[in-house]
């Protein structure tokens, strides 16, 4: 019963209510009145585009020059981030729901690579939140919503690796809540720190741009 | 006849105890239960008095019936309507109509409390359960009337059991599964569309044995044949660990017999024992003959969301459209938003 | 259940092995055995032939026919039996390893003997 | 309306889509600490840049935020108080350059400087820049200015007597010239020797220049302020002195701020293009010495140079010192992180304006010491006063050998025929 609820019904309304909020947050945003830049840029306009473009991925590994100070903070993170790719794009039956919604689909990786990837994100996971609750820094800055948003993140991963191992509960229970858990993350992204899923790429192509006119380094 | 034991019905028959041992041990196994106790059962068994059992049809197709007699050859299991008495069977019996109706009255007299109630088929509910009439009384009565009686129901079938597919979406009939008429009698569910033959012979024989139903999970189902799911006593499950699966059901991976998991199959979701026991004497189970589980032995199995076609991991997102309206009712949030905000700004 | 193949056949068959090597001493000690129900393990088809192979054969070999065609063979060690039992079909219902002087299946049950009994006395009497 | 309704209104004064994206995209990965002088040499987390805008992020995600009515209505937000605003005065001022370093490391792509110059804002306008040097010359400048009171009459007399003292014929309010130089504050008390300089160059090359007397001090220190309306009108008066006399180049001096706000800030809030070109002081000196209507001689010397934030980093001008002295034939020793993502002095972005911020600067400096004495060279150029300043009186107190020097005098001092 939960399973059906779960795959049916709260499917559509948490896809439904992320599009809303997503929608709702970005054009909040974009649509505040907006001052023309007049100052002559350094660069003409296609370089700007490329710098903002550039900068969305060069953003992804900090300079050199930081990284003896942010090397762990920063690989904890990749752990994770990355391993949830891995197994996100990798894993067969995620395979398998984005071509039955895109119709694309693409040869998944051996389910060995699918454990170790999930093994490690959940221990990166783990360790992020020590940190979070140990650094100085994050103990000041951080607030309900990293943590509201940890656990949201944190529940799918763990119930993905239970299920995958058809460990406590049996398959169906196990499955129904994966998915409840995936949907609670869907309905919880637009209005917390997850939409940074979307804010990063706007973000860093934003700042990019900005300082591609002035021909400064991103 | 009434009080003669199984243990001479069957030698004069011609039936030896030896037979009858064998026949323990191949229930015991079955039932996973220890093979010490297949002495005992045979023994139990040969003392025991013939189990009267009065078989009700409400909302069914008869297929539960059909799959218990339709066995091409005399296996082991056969022999259980040696064990019982079957007293009252509308399809079977030779007596139709009001004689009918007199040797029910009879039976259920004559065993006051100790007969077994096996029901086939739902009970329509709706509109006083006008939907299904024996003889012109609801089904909904009827068993009511016969329930108090008995000493254990067996509700057979996935429809008796939980409602089936006369209690798929809209259910006009208000088809219902016994547990839902009847509260206060030990039930066993023994669903499927149709169930397993097997399954009821080694429900019936425990009970003979040892005089009470065998251990239910929490669905009321025996757990020695519905403790496990399909997928896992399902000999493809090597192909869904290695991750190889079927893609339509001619392709390449179909004809190597891989995992139909993104064909729709409903085994990991599915308890029963098809994959072990198999069907029609052993032959193969719908998995091995090429189709998805349909999952027919869980409640509301035919509502199933996305269909048979669909697998377990996809479900029925809101489609492009209400996609598209919920976009446009963000958008519109956001400008308001966005609009109030200017006005604050000097 | 799952097949454990991956969990290399020899430790399952060598745990078994010690399962009826134990079963052989309560058969000593309290004249009790007991039987093993390969049927209800998660045993691999190669693994269920290493088990019948080390166990290997004896001197005894009975073939029964009753409802359909049963064999209990007596293994390499005494009181150690292989028994298979299949239905008029030729299917599988049982299989077992048993530990006892004699499996249950081969005695002849009192109430047989008495029938027996009656039939030998009317056929001479006739 | 009081000092906390003030301060909202200048957060929310103009925040377009690309603030309000960067209020929205923290996810409080606490890397920007890491790059932020201040919290790197005291290790105190209150340092750490985001959170130094809590208060304008709240006010915005109370105020004008998309879910602004769910912020409001469950109070998810703490409203702002008065108490607040002061306890975060010290961080939105004394322990910020705005020098970018933090918008270098941020992985959101979050330039946090542009969100404190908005945030001081807020605190202006709730009366809270500090008032010892920094509040007040800001008040100064917006009645007169200039932030230490400096009349256009007073800088008239004041570039004539330069002008005789270091035998440099001063232009001052021409009817048209092509280019029009301009000054910081900091040069009129300290290093008048800088306006002399200006002028020699541009005698030298022949160009028609003019100082203007109605728009002469480009310093802004109303933008460090946090004063949007003193800024704007320092930057007019200049804008419009230059229109006055149809200036083809309006150049910056040595000075980090004036060219962010001149560069890239002034033809925003002016709603045009600007007629003119901006450079700053070493891009006008580069562009001359490349299109060779400049040449200098060789000075044989090795050195090291300190690259201001606001010209370097934020505003994208780092090749042109470098074109400077390898014509005058300068053995640059580059520092450690040179360019772009050099360290701040720790005197920029108005907190050398502030007295109580001392020891914070010179925490600040002891880094930038250790990078300057690791380039092992006797002098170190740079091209703002603001730094050059920093650096002096950093050193002093350090008892330091290394000479601080400014590369536009060092062009003035080595002019070939």
């Amino acid at each position: 019963m939960l399973l059906s609820f779960a795959r049916g019904p709260g499917m559509q309304v948490a896809a439904l209510i992320m599009v809303v909020g997503m929608f709702w947050r970005l054009a909040g945003i974009l649509l505040l009145r907006r001052r023309a830049a007049h100052a002559a840029a350094r660069n003409p306009f296609g370089a700007r585009l490329l710098g903002g473009a550039v900068t969305v991925f060069t953003r992804t590994i900090p300079r050199r020059t930081f990284w003896p100070r942010v090397a762990p903070g920063v690989a904890l993170s990749y752990v994770f981030h990355v391993g949830l790719f891995i197994i996100l794009f990798g894993g067969a039956p995620h395979i398998l729901i984005i071509h039955e919604i895109f119709g694309v689909s693409w040869p998944d990786l051996p389910k060995g690579v699918i454990v170790v990837a999930s093994g490690l994100t959940l221990a990166a996971l783990i360790a992020l939140l020590v940190r979070r609750l140990t650094h100085p820094v994050l103990q000041l800055l951080s607030t309900a919503d990293d943590f509201l948003s940890w656990l949201i993140v944190f529940l799918p991963v763990a119930t993905g690796i239970l299920l995958s191992g058809e460990t406590v509960g049996g398959y169906g229970t196990l499955l129904a809540l994966h998915i409840l858990s995936v949907e609670a993350l869907m309905i919880w992204l637009p209005f917390g720190k997850l939409m940074h899923v979307a804010l990063v790429f706007a973000g860093r192509g934003v700042l990019g741009y900005n300082f591609a006119r002035k021909g400064a380094a991103t | 006849m009434r009080d003669e034991t199984v243990g001479d019905m069957l030698g004069r028959r011609g039936f030896s105890r030896r037979g009858l041992l064998k026949f323990a041990i191949a229930m015991t196994s079955s039932l996973a239960l220890p093979p010490s106790l297949a002495p005992v059962m045979a023994a139990n068994l040969a003392a025991a008095r013939r189990q009267s059992v009065i078989w009700l049809s409400f909302q069914e197709c008869t297929g539960c019936l059909e799959t218990l007699l339709r066995t091409d050859s005399p296996t082991i299991a056969g022999l259980i309507f040696d064990f019982i008495s079957l007293d009252y069977q509308e399809s079977l019996m030779a007596a139709a109509g009001s004689a009918a109706e007199l040797t029910l009255r009879q039976a259920v007299a004559a065993n006051a409390g100790k007969y077994l109630l096996a029901i086939d088929g739902s009970i329509p509910v709706a509109d006083g359960g006008v939907y299904s009439l024996t003889g012109g009384r609801t089904n909904v009565s009827m068993l009511q009337e016969f329930a108090p009686g008995a000493a254990a129901i067996l509700a057979i079938g996935t429809c008796a059991a939980y409602g089936g597919i006369p209690k798929a979406f809209p259910n006009p009939t208000g088809a219902v599964g016994v547990e839902d008429v009847i509260l206060d009698k030990p039930i066993v569910n023994i669903p499927g569309c149709p169930p397993i033959p097997e399954v009821l012979s080694g429900v019936l024989v425990y009970f003979v044995s040892f005089g009470r139903l065998p251990d239910l999970d929490d669905q009321k189902r025996p757990l020695a044949y519905f403790g496990t799911t399909i997928h896992d006593q399902c000999y493809r499950k090597p192909f869904y660990d290695q991750g190889k699966f079927a893609k339509s059901f001619d392709d390449e991976g179909a004809r190597q017999g891989w995992c139909l998991f993104e064909l729709g199959c409903k085994g990991p979701t599915t308890h029963n024992a098809c994959a072990s026991l198999k069907w029609n004497d052993g032959t193969s189970f719908p998995i091995e003959s090429g189709h998805g589980c349909l999952g027919c032995s869980e409640p509301d199995f035919w509502d199933q969301e996305g269909g048979f076609y669909t697998s377990l991991a996809g479900g029925t997102g809101p489609g492009w459209r209400n996609a598209g309206i919920a976009a446009a009712t963000g958008v519109a949030l956001g400008a308001a938003a966005a609009i109030a905000a200017r006005r604050k700004v000097p | 259940m799952k097949q454990y193949d991956f969990l290399g056949d020899d430790l399952v068959v060598n745990a078994l092995l010690m399962e009826v090597a134990d079963l052989l001493g309560g058969l000593i000690e309290q004249g009790r055995g007991g039987s093993i129900d390969l049927l209800g393990l998660p045993l691999s088809a190669k693994c269920m032939a290493a088990v019948e192979a080390r166990l290997g054969d004896g001197e005894v070999s009975a073939s029964l026919h009753v409802s359909g065609e049963s064999v209990v063979r007596e293994t390499a060690f005494a009181g150690v039996w292989w028994t298979r039992h299949a239905d008029e079909a030729g299917r599988v219902t049982a299989l077992l390893i048993e530990v006892a002087e004699v499996p249950e299946i081969l005695r002849a049950s009192l109430v047989d003997v008495r029938a027996g009994q009656l039939r030998l006395r009317e056929m001479v009497a006739r | 309306m009081n000092d906390v309704a003030k301060a909202l209104r200048g957060f929310v004064a103009d925040v377009g889509p690309g603030v309000a994206l960067s209020l929205e995209a923290c996810v409080h990965c606490g890397q920007c600490a890491e790059a932020c002088q201040f919290y790197v040499q005291t290790g105190d987390p209150r340092y750490t840049p985001i959170h130094k805008v809590e208060l304008f992020k709240q006010s915005y995600d109370r105020e004008i935020g998309p879910f602004a009515f769910a912020y409001k209505f469950f109070g998810l937000a703490p409203k702002l108080t008065a108490e607040t605003l002061l306890e975060w005065q010290d961080l939105v001022y004394d322990s910020c350059n705005m020098c970018g370093r933090c918008s270098l490391i941020c992985p959101m792509g979050i330039d946090i400087a542009e969100l404190v110059e908005r945030t001081r804002h807020g605190m202006f306008e709730a009366g809270l820049a500090p008032a010892d040097f920094l509040g007040a010359l800001a008040e100064k400048e917006r009645a007169t200015g200039s932030p230490f009171g400096l009349t256009s009459e007073n800088f008239g007399t004041l570039l004539h007597e330069i002008g005789e003292k270091h035998g440099v014929a001063m232009r001052v309010d021409e009817v048209r010239a092509d280019i029009v130089p301009t000054i910081s504050s900091i040069d009129v008390k300290t290093y008048p020797g800088s306006m002399a300089a200006i002028a020699k160059i541009l005698n030298h090359v022949g160009e028609s220049w003019s100082f203007r007397t109605d728009g002469f001090d480009a310093d802004n220190v109303s933008l460090t302020a946090g004063d949007r309306a003193g800024q704007d009108a320092i930057t007019k008066s200049i804008v419009n002195a230059a229109i006055g006399c149809e200036a083809k180049i309006l150049v910056m001096p040595e000075c980090g701020h004036s060219y962010t706000e001149m560069r890239w800030e002034a033809a925003n809030s002016f709603g045009r293009d600007l007629p003119f070109r901006v450079l700053q002081i070493t891009e006008l000196m580069a562009e001359m010495i490349q299109s060779g209507k400049l040449r200098v001689k060789k000075v044989t010397q090795t050195a090291t140079y300190h690259d201001a934030c606001q010209v370097s980093r934020r505003g994208g001008a780092t090749a042109a010192p470098r074109v400077i002295m390898q014509a005058l034939g300068v053995e640059l020793r580059e520092l450690e992180d040179a360019g772009a993502e050099n360290w701040c002095c720790g005197g920029g972005g108005g907190v050398a304006l502030i007295k109580r911020a001392q020891p914070l600067r010179d925490k600040a400096f002891a880094l930038k010491q250790k990078q300057i004495e690791a380039a092992g060279a006797a002098t170190v150029y740079t091209s703002c006063s603001g730094c050059r300043q920093t650096l002096e009186h950093g050193g002093k107190a350090a008892g330091w050998k290394v000479t601080v020097a400014s590369l536009l005098e060092l062009v003035a001092d080595n002019l070939a025929p």
